[in-house]
């Protein structure tokens, strides 16, 4: 089992990792973020394989694919 | 809501002193922050299996969208650098010390204008350096104007009539110039960019690679129907009736082993400092 | 900092050398270990000496494709911790404008040597100053640049290293304003014992016990520390705007003003201990010959003629820096005098600042300007004499 | 020579007459082997052969300023372009060493002591024409021994010449001074 994680700070709705998922796991949310943005979401994330394609594709570094046992934390911020 | 966060933010600088660096600049659907992304995928690799220094990887670009690519965001060292003079600073760098890894991000008008002449002579005189070319077919930055690699008849801010100039074939010329390693894949196809890029940094010499990319603001088109098109005007290098027809071919269009600069400058430096030199 | 030994290092004696070759084996002494050039006449002989020379020194020397990229070399070279100069003429100069404007903005310690000749276009092979005005103007927005004018074989070796020392002491790129005559006369050349050099090398942020994640890289300081490429600094260079950690976001009035303002000053504020200015027959004086260069040659045997054989109260001044103007040095040795005379071999450059640092000291300020070839001392003293007789 | 007078030498001709070297030879004897301060400098045409070509030494036992020659004590002009250039500069009763199979006429000869030298036929009878310069130093030795030890000027030959034509360049030296000597030297 795979998690979607989005970072809404980054993501700027290209909707290109939509376009990637083979499996249609995420779907766009239809709505419309403060900055004009149409953000994805997860549609049914039990169809995710894990392939990681849309973590790959994104141009804003603003996915995460996280599987259950995934140890991935959030990057070290610079002091 | 998870707290995951992109497994290649580790190689970028998301905060600093003065406020967070983060998001990137580009645009939203720019496939220059794909080609980024699919870099560190290939540095990140490089470092897990080469045992090559992390500190000895540096990043360097010219001026337009792809070069911003190096604009204070990478947790390596880099620089942002003059527009087209990115090859002969990478150049210079190396002189001094032929241990770095450079990785160069280049446009194509970066490269193939106003950079052309170091474009040619960065791969005949073969440094070991990686370019990669984002190739957008346009001036993004100044306002999508028309670029060495704008198809014929196309119409832009500069050429409103369309234009009436045949592009570049950028592959075509760096195999010509004569650099050892020498590809082209386009946004659309992540898994053989990761590897090609790969490949490119471990090869011994100047290794150029193409990628085709998309710009939506400036094409006028949702990033998602210009991802599909990449996939849809090309085809593997095999294909030889579909590049009859005009379909662009991608894949690795070389791979030489031949000597680079720095080694046959070696020979000279020994010869100098022998025992028998004066 | 002592020179590090080598036996392919010029060794301490009395040479006989050409300009050209003093100033590269003067490079090469100060630390020198990346050559870029272009060829072009009167400037090629450097780029031959180097790339003889510095495979001897285990430095590497390359003919690029143009003089841009080969300013654009020493930028690479210099961020990755080695010193890198070029040497050009005046066609190349003007190319090369882009590398300064850009080299002071990301304050990239490199040297370039503009052995000038005549302009504007391809103008002749021959001797000139016409640059001078270009080396402080040329690049384009606001930034301090330092230019030396070397007048001997002896001047081309030691202020080449004076040259290094000064762009690694104010982390900015340094130009040597020399001209064929220099470039291309034989002249003894005393090459002291290394020990009596001084080479200056760049501050870097281990040097200052900064840590990696706390290095500003325009920060610091009045100078900032300069990390070096492959040393685990994650260094950006950026040229754009930029806050001392090189922020360029976020972009405001005020971080503009001093960001480039403190690049400026730390030049402007140093003049002092930057500039020299050669000084004789001040005291007293009634009327004054200010040149500079080879033309100081000429300038200081038509003064002394004219005070041997006329019997006229005539000082001169040589100036060894021209940028950053050294006009509060000017005014400190310069009593009010009748005429001030200024040769140079353009139509009248330097004379401008000259005259603005000393229009209180003397209101009749005449140029004697040459074109392609340096004045002949008679030529001075006929223009001199023309005036005061 | 007294302090802070000069002595000017001036040699003049085509590119790929040696004049180049010779100034270079005559500044080394002078400033390396002889301790005495001296300038050369140089110019010529575009055309690396074949292009005016002239070639200056400035000696003096104090400072030099003016780099070029003023009034010179010696031309030495190979060609009838460089002597017709070059001679308003000669000063009055200097001396004028040419070959007389490459320069007819001299105006006003009578005001300088003109040495004769057939450099050219001297040097194709030590090793061919390319020795040409080094005939006419040896011969301007002889004319200025007071000045510089043939020591200085053949440790000056042997610093600046490729090491494998040492010995041509030395016999073309001493054929160049050996013709003065016999010639023109009672």
């Amino acid at each position: 089992m795979y998690t979607f994680c989005l970072n809404p700070s980054y993501c700027k709705g290209c909707g290109i990792c939509i376009e990637v998922c083979p499996k249609s796991a995420i779907k766009s949310s239809g709505r419309i973020d403060a900055k004009g943005h149409e953000l994805p979401e997860e549609q049914d994330m039990t169809r995710c394989t894990g392939c990681k394609l849309c973590e790959i594709v994104c141009p804003d570094f603003a996915i995460a694919i996280a599987s259950e046992e995934s140890t991935e934390e959030v990057p070290n911020e610079e002091k | 809501m998870s707290t995951s966060a992109h497994p290649m933010l580790k190689y970028l600088k998301t905060q600093a002193p003065t406020g967070p660096r983060l998001p990137l600049i580009l645009c939203p659907g720019c496939g220059a922050g794909q080609v980024l992304n699919y870099t560190l995928h290939a540095v990140d690799r490089i470092l897990e299996e080469d045992n090559w220094p992390k500190e000895h990887f540096v990043f360097i670009s010219g001026v337009g969208c792809s070069s911003r690519l190096t604009s204070h965001y990478l947790q390596f060292d880099s620089g942002w650098t003059l527009h087209g003079r990115s090859l002969a600073i990478a150049t210079g760098a190396l002189l001094a010390n032929p241990r770095l890894k450079i990785i160069v991000f280049t446009g194509d008008g970066d490269a193939a204008a106003i950079g052309g002449n170091h474009f040619i002579h960065a791969c005949r005189r073969n440094l070991n350096m990686t370019i990669i070319c984002i190739n957008n077919g346009l001036y993004g930055m100044t306002g999508g104007q028309v670029a060495p690699t704008t198809e014929l008849g196309e119409t832009t801010p500069t050429t409103p009539h369309g234009n009436v100039e045949d592009p570049f074939d950028l592959c075509r010329l760096a195999e010509t110039a004569g650099a050892p390693y020498v590809a082209r894949w386009t946004t659309a196809h992540p898994r053989q960019a990761i590897k090609t890029i790969t490949k490119g940094i471990r090869k011994n010499g100047t290794a150029f690679i193409e990628i085709l990319s998309q710009c939506p603001v400036h094409k006028k088109t949702a990033p998602v129907e210009l991802f599909r098109r990449l996939r849809e005007i090309t085809v593997s290098k095999k294909d030889t009736d579909a590049i009859a027809a005009g379909k662009i071919p991608l894949g690795e269009f070389c791979n030489l082993d031949k000597s680079d600069w720095i080694a046959r400058y070696q020979q000279i430096i020994e010869n100098a400092r022998s025992p028998e030199a004066d | 900092m002592p020179i590090s030994g080598s036996k392919h290092l010029i060794q301490p004696g009395n040479y006989y050398l050409q300009g050209a070759q003093a100033c590269a084996e003067g490079a090469m002494l100060a630390g020198c270990r990346v050559y870029a050039g272009y060829p072009i006449t009167p400037a090629t002989e450097i780029m031959e000496h180097f790339a003889r020379r510095l495979p001897q020194l285990d430095g590497r020397a390359i003919q690029m494709e143009d003089e841009i990229a080969s300013a654009s070399v020493l930028l690479g070279a210099s961020w990755a911790g080695t010193k890198a100069m070029t040497a050009t003429s005046s066609p190349g100069f003007s190319l090369m404008q882009e590398v300064i404007s850009f080299a002071i903005m990301t304050e990239t310690p490199l040297v370039i040597v503009d052995v000038q000749r005549p302009g504007p276009g391809q103008g002749y092979i021959t001797t000139s100053q016409e640059d001078v005005m270009q080396a402080r103007w040329g690049h384009h927005g606001e930034g301090s640049i330092i230019a030396l004018s070397p007048a001997s074989v002896q001047d081309m070796f030691d202020l080449t290293i004076e040259a290094f020392n000064l762009a690694e002491r104010w982390r900015t790129p340094v130009l040597i304003m020399a001209e064929e005559t220099v470039a291309h006369m034989r002249e003894p050349l005393v090459i002291p014992p290394h020990a009596e050099i001084t080479v200056v090398d760049r501050v870097k942020p281990q040097d200052q016990g900064i840590a990696p994640q706390d290095y500003l890289p325009y920060g610091h300081g009045e100078v900032p520390p300069m990390a070096i490429w492959g040393e685990g600094y994650n260094i950006n260079h950026v040229s754009l705007v930029h806050y001392e950690d090189g922020t360029v976001t976020r972009y405001n009035a005020r971080t503009h003003f001093e960001n480039v303002s403190r690049i400026h000053q730390k030049i402007e504020n140093h003049i002092d201990e930057i500039t020299k200015v050669d000084a004789r027959f001040i005291d007293d004086c009634r009327h004054l010959l200010i040149c500079y260069g080879s033309v100081s040659r000429t300038g200081v045997e038509a003064v002394l003629e004219a005070r041997e054989r006329y019997g006229l109260n005539i000082g001169f001044i040589r100036l060894k820096t021209l940028w950053p103007f050294a006009e509060a040095r000017l005014r400190a040795l310069v009593p009010e005098v009748e005429t001030i005379f200024v040769p140079e071999m353009n139509l009248g450059m330097m004379i401008h600042p000259i005259t603005e640092a000393l229009r209180d000291r003397c209101s009749n300020i005449i140029s004697i300007p040459s074109l392609g070839c340096l004045h002949t001392p008679d030529q001075i003293l006929a223009r001199i004499r023309e005036e005061l007789t | 020579m007294p302090v802070n007078d000069r002595y000017e030498i001036r040699i003049a001709g085509f590119g790929g007459q040696g004049v180049v070297t010779i100034g270079k030879i005559l500044g080394t004897a002078f400033s390396v082997f002889a301790g005495i301060n001296s300038v050369n400098t140089q110019s010529y045409g575009p055309e690396s052969r074949g292009g005016a070509c002239r070639s200056e030494v400035v000696v003096s036992q104090g400072e030099i300023n003016y780099p070029y020659v003023r009034h010179a004590d010696v031309l030495i002009a190979l060609s009838q372009v460089a002597l017709d250039t070059y001679l308003a500069d000669l000063k009055e009763s200097g001396i004028l060493m040419l070959d007389p199979g490459s320069v007819q006429t001299v105006t006003d000869a009578d005001h300088f002591r003109i040495i004769k030298v057939p450099v050219a036929a001297l040097a194709h009878e030590t090793g061919g024409l390319k020795f040409q310069n080094i005939v006419a130093l040896g011969a301007l030795h002889a004319v200025i021994a007071d000045l510089i030890s043939e020591d200085a000027l053949k440790d000056a030959i042997q610093a600046t010449v490729p090491p494998d034509t040492l010995a041509p360049n030395l016999a073309a030296f001493d054929k160049g001074k050996q013709y003065i000597n016999h010639h023109l030297k009672r």
